[in-house]
């Protein structure tokens, strides 16, 4: 069965992708399962100078999901060239630089840096962890339309743009973003979310809301891919609570042409390989010769 | 590390809200190193709780590894009520360990709560490399005491203190470790508990050394997600489940 | 313990209400709970004209939620009147008339006809589930202000505004209500979201979307009332997953005068008797006086 | 209707994922009439799955009430995981019930795969009533049959067919029924079974009175959250959990 998924002109082996944040720098996954079996891994969101994150507790757990605030902790683009990419490199998947800015320049100056180095950058327009840049900046469709723009400008590879839920209408952006010259888009990030600890009444994230992810926003970013998909021609990365297949599967008959997995790898890291098979086995079953026949081929 | 599911062998209360869970594994008996724990998926179906549950290894004896627990919320619960036979996935061994290269030494431990746990597979290495073991245990109240004989066996002294001095001293665990350290008779301290009881410690500015494990609310627990970030000195960030969950108590904000 | 909250000099004996749409106009669950357990009760969504739905299939399940597409299914304005509501005025609770209008003149003939008859109004201007009206109008502040501020001329009574968490940002939507006259406000209706039958490839719902409510919903749904409250002076009452006296109580910390409850009488008809019992036990535990105290009350 | 915890008398499978429960209650054993069905809270704890399952009361037995179901999906799933001595919480008798005030008359009842299990209770309460019923019962193969004997001692005759012929007829049921069937013979007919069997009952456009028991994704169960709609004539809206499960067939849409 072939799993194979272009975007933007790169072949991806698969449609799975290790979802920005969760995954690291794939060094510690790959101790327990083989970083091989993606179809391409996002980095953990890279800034251009070293960056601490947000202070504890950055964590915590709700119905369904969890709440996180690690606020872009990263060892900032330097490091990431010197010390995490030559290791990412050793496997056969894509990789994908997760870049966030507080400027324009400063997207475009990462963009410079490290579009040579991987296969795709994802623009980061939706961290709702950061007080600047990140969801302040992707929530205006204008700006997102300008950040694109400018990036597109200076990359040397494909650029997805990765979009936030947590606006009206998330077609805005997406639009915004193909118009600017984006390869694709990918969604959906957390969306914005608190809980409060009622012995302590402290709110459970030091930094108050924090996003949140899980399968808990699963349906919410299902109805978004569609709806993004309805609107713009180019691929759209789809993700937010995915489980297993079968919740990969509604993504994409829902759009994607490829999906990311997120919170799933802290709690099942085989979830990879399942859901990989997973696919396979319903492409065969339901009479499919590829998975681009499925890519938004709803019933209505 | 390896994903392993392991079959429970036994999984019985032994004090209040206090449990202990047993299952063979050779693979982490043989790599087990005191201080290192396991992050559990108690149930691969529930999505509620969602995340594993972190719990440090308390000892291992032959191919079968002990962990300790106390019921708190919705995972805990929920693995006390597993019995034996049935399954759970366990991810581990994780973190770093107490430093224990030592040999005919001195050495204090102090361990408050569900702290105590990872201490008896601490104690035992110590003793085995020939040292002299005082270990301070501190618990509420004479109900929730458990494996008190266990330190017993092991250690050379146990000292035991209850906030309500229904067994042992009364009082902080700390206070009784105050007045029982000088620099001559300890070389090295470790302490497991919760953040109040760490943090008097570390207040203590000790003139030796002093290793602390801690905990961190965790997502991944092999150092992935920086969900467990803990501040080090010079604005360093650490993460608690990858470069601890052991650290220097000097070297780390106990908040 | 005085559980009794206070909304527009309507005294309420207890915050705990139920959501309109999950507890028809009373009548079936009257046979299974006493409702003057209530603070209060919002009924079913009522229109002009009786309204015969939305086609099947309506509902579905998702993890840690239902997605509904009911569609305003209720039996006009006049049948309310003179079939449902004499029943429901037997008990010793106050009654809050959910009123759903495709038009702002709409929604005024409503107001004048239900108002003087009823303790206090909804006017719901965030149902996802039809073509016009609803959410339609309640995503746009100058719709919310121009529709409230017309409903408040005509009403004989307290008007609440539902509002709709399918936006950027609900706090304008919130401060329009206010300036608007609102007497308080209600959130959160459902979140617009989709699921997909993969052997089908059908939707499971027939209008391909619908409205996501249950516990995956509740920290998006605490996080709005806790920007709300920071923005406007006006009571809040919060929903949006509520399943127990903590939930109830988190809501009430982050700035909840009154609580609705509704997937959850689906699953625990009793949930109303334990959240009150609950808060009162709470309340004693943490030596609060009143639970008027908690509201608002979360330490930063 | 009552909220009930009832305690789990026997779950045992009957068949290739069918099972048949049976727990005691007065309450609704005396409440009971043929075509009720119950909404079941499988786990107060569980968010995922969140709702109650809607199932029919097969039959009861003294104090003793039988649900039969087949597992579909997850709530069933976890519910044939239950063992005898743990708690359900049901909620019931809920909807109307086949009109069963005839007696001395033919009547033919056609059943497909779980729609089987609410004739029990109808079966044995028209027998009661004296009248001569003809049971028509569709499975998919030998493997998935069920509570055969028990309708063989009860009806005048037992017809059964399956899909692949493996046993009695081979074919579709309502072919063997409107073989069958004739004006004169048969005064009403009940069937229950699923949406295609029942749409080409319908589509027989029998000369006589037909009712048939439907399903609706159900939320509430007792009439209030408006999920579970069906079409009736003259844009009419009826709900299946209240104003149902038993309709007459012509007098609403089967899609
Ligand atoms: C490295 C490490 C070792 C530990 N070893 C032990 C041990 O040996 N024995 C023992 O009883 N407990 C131990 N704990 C604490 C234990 O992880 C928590 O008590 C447990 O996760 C509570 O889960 P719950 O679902 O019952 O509670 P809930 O409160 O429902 O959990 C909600 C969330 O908070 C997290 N959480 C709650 N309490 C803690 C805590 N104290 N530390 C970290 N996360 C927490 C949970 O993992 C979960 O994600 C350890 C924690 C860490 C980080
Ligand atoms: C009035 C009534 C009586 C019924 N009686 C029986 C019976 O006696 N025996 C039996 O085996 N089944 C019966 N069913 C069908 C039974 O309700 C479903 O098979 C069951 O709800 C499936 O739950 P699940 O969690 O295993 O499946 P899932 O597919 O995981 O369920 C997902 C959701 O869809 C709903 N659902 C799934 N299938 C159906 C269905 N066919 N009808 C209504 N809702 C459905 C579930 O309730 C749940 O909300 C009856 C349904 C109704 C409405
Ligand atoms: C702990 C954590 C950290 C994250 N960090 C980033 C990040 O740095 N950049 C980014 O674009 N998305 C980040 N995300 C968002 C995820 O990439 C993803 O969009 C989201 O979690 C939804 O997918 P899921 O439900 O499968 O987790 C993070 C998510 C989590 C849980
Ligand atoms: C089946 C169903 C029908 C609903 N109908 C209405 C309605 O008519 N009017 C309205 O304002 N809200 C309606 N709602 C929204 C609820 O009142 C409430 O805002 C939402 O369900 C979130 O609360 P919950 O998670 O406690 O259910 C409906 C919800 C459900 C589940
Ligand atoms: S728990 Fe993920 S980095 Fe520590
Ligand atoms: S299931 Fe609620 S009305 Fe029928």
């Amino acid at each position: 069965m072939n799993l194979e998924v272009e975007i933007a002109g790169i072949k991806l082996k698969n449609p799975v992708i290790a979802a920005s944040g969760t995954f690291g720098f794939g060094r510690e996954f790959s101790k327990l399962i083989d970083l091989n079996l993606f179809g391409g891994i996002s980095t953990k969101g890279i800034t251009l100078k070293k960056r601490t994150g947000n202070p504890q507790p950055r964590l915590c757990e709700v119905y369904g999901g969890i709440i996180n605030s690690v606020g872009l902790e990263n060892p900032g683009v330097e490091a990431f060239v010197n010390d995490e990419l030559p290791f990412l490199r050793k496997f056969d998947t894509k990789i994908i630089a997760n870049i966030n800015g507080f400027s324009k320049e400063e997207f475009m100056d990462l963009a410079k840096i490290v579009s040579p180095l991987v296969d795709m950058i994802e623009v980061n327009l939706s961290c709702p962890n950061v007080k600047e840049g990140g969801m302040v900046f992707g929530k205006d469709p204008n700006k997102v339309y300008e950040i694109t723009k400018e990036v597109k400008k200076v990359s040397a590879c494909p650029v997805i743009v990765k979009l936030t839920p947590n606006v009206t209408d998330i077609t805005q952006l997406a639009v915004a973003a193909e118009k600017a010259g984006a390869d694709a888009i990918s969604l959906i990030n957390t969306i914005s979310a608190m809980a409060i600890d009622i012995e302590t009444r402290k709110p459970l994230i030091k930094m108050v809301t924090g996003g949140l992810s899980g399968p808990a926003i699963k349906p919410i970013a299902v109805r978004m891919v569609y709806e993004c998909f309805k609107k713009v021609k180019i691929p759209i990365i789809g993700m937010g609570g995915i489980m297993n297949h079968k919740d990969a599967i509604e993504f994409i008959i829902a759009g994607a042409t490829a999906i990311q997995i997120g919170t799933v790898n802290f709690i099942n890291p085989n979830a990879v390989y399942e859901i990989k098979e997973g696919i396979e086995a319903y492409l065969e079953i339901m009479g499919f010769n590829s998975i681009r026949e499925l890519v938004g081929n709803i019933n209505i | 590390m390896k994903l392993l599911d392991v079959e429970i062998e036994e999984n019985v209360k032994i004090a209040n809200d206090i449990f202990l869970l047993s299952f063979e594994s050779e693979y982490l008996a043989e790599n087990f190193k005191p201080g290192n724990f396991v992050n559990i998926l108690i149930d691969k179906e529930s999505i509620y709780p969602l995340l594993r549950r972190p719990l440090s290894i308390s000892f291992v004896e032959g191919k079968r590894v002990y962990i300790g627990y106390k019921v708190v919320g919705k995972g805990t619960k929920l693995l006390s009520q597993k019995s034996k036979g049935e399954t759970i996935d366990v991810l581990g061994p994780l973190g770093n360990s107490f430093l224990t290269d030592i040999s005919d030494e001195n050495v204090a431990i102090i361990g408050g709560g569900v702290g105590i746990f990872p201490l008896v597979g601490l104690c035992k290495e110590l003793k085995n490399k020939g040292n002299r073991v005082d270990i301070f245990l501190g618990f509420r109240d004479s109900n929730s005491m458990f494996l008190v004989e266990k330190f017993k066996d092991i250690c050379d002294n146990t000292l035991i203190s209850t906030d309500d001095g229904s067994c042992g001293y009364k009082g902080n665990v700390v206070d009784i470790f105050k007045n029982n350290f000088s620099k001559e008779k300890y070389k090295v301290v470790f302490c497991c508990g919760p953040k109040p009881m760490l943090k008097a410690i570390k207040n203590l500015k000790l003139p030796v050394k002093c290793y602390a494990s801690l905990e961190e609310k965790m997502a991944c627990g092999i150092g992935a997600c920086l969900c467990c970030s803990i501040k080090g000195k010079d604005d360093n960030v650490y993460h608690v489940c990858s470069d601890g969950p052991v650290f220097d108590i000097m070297e780390v904000e106990i908040e």
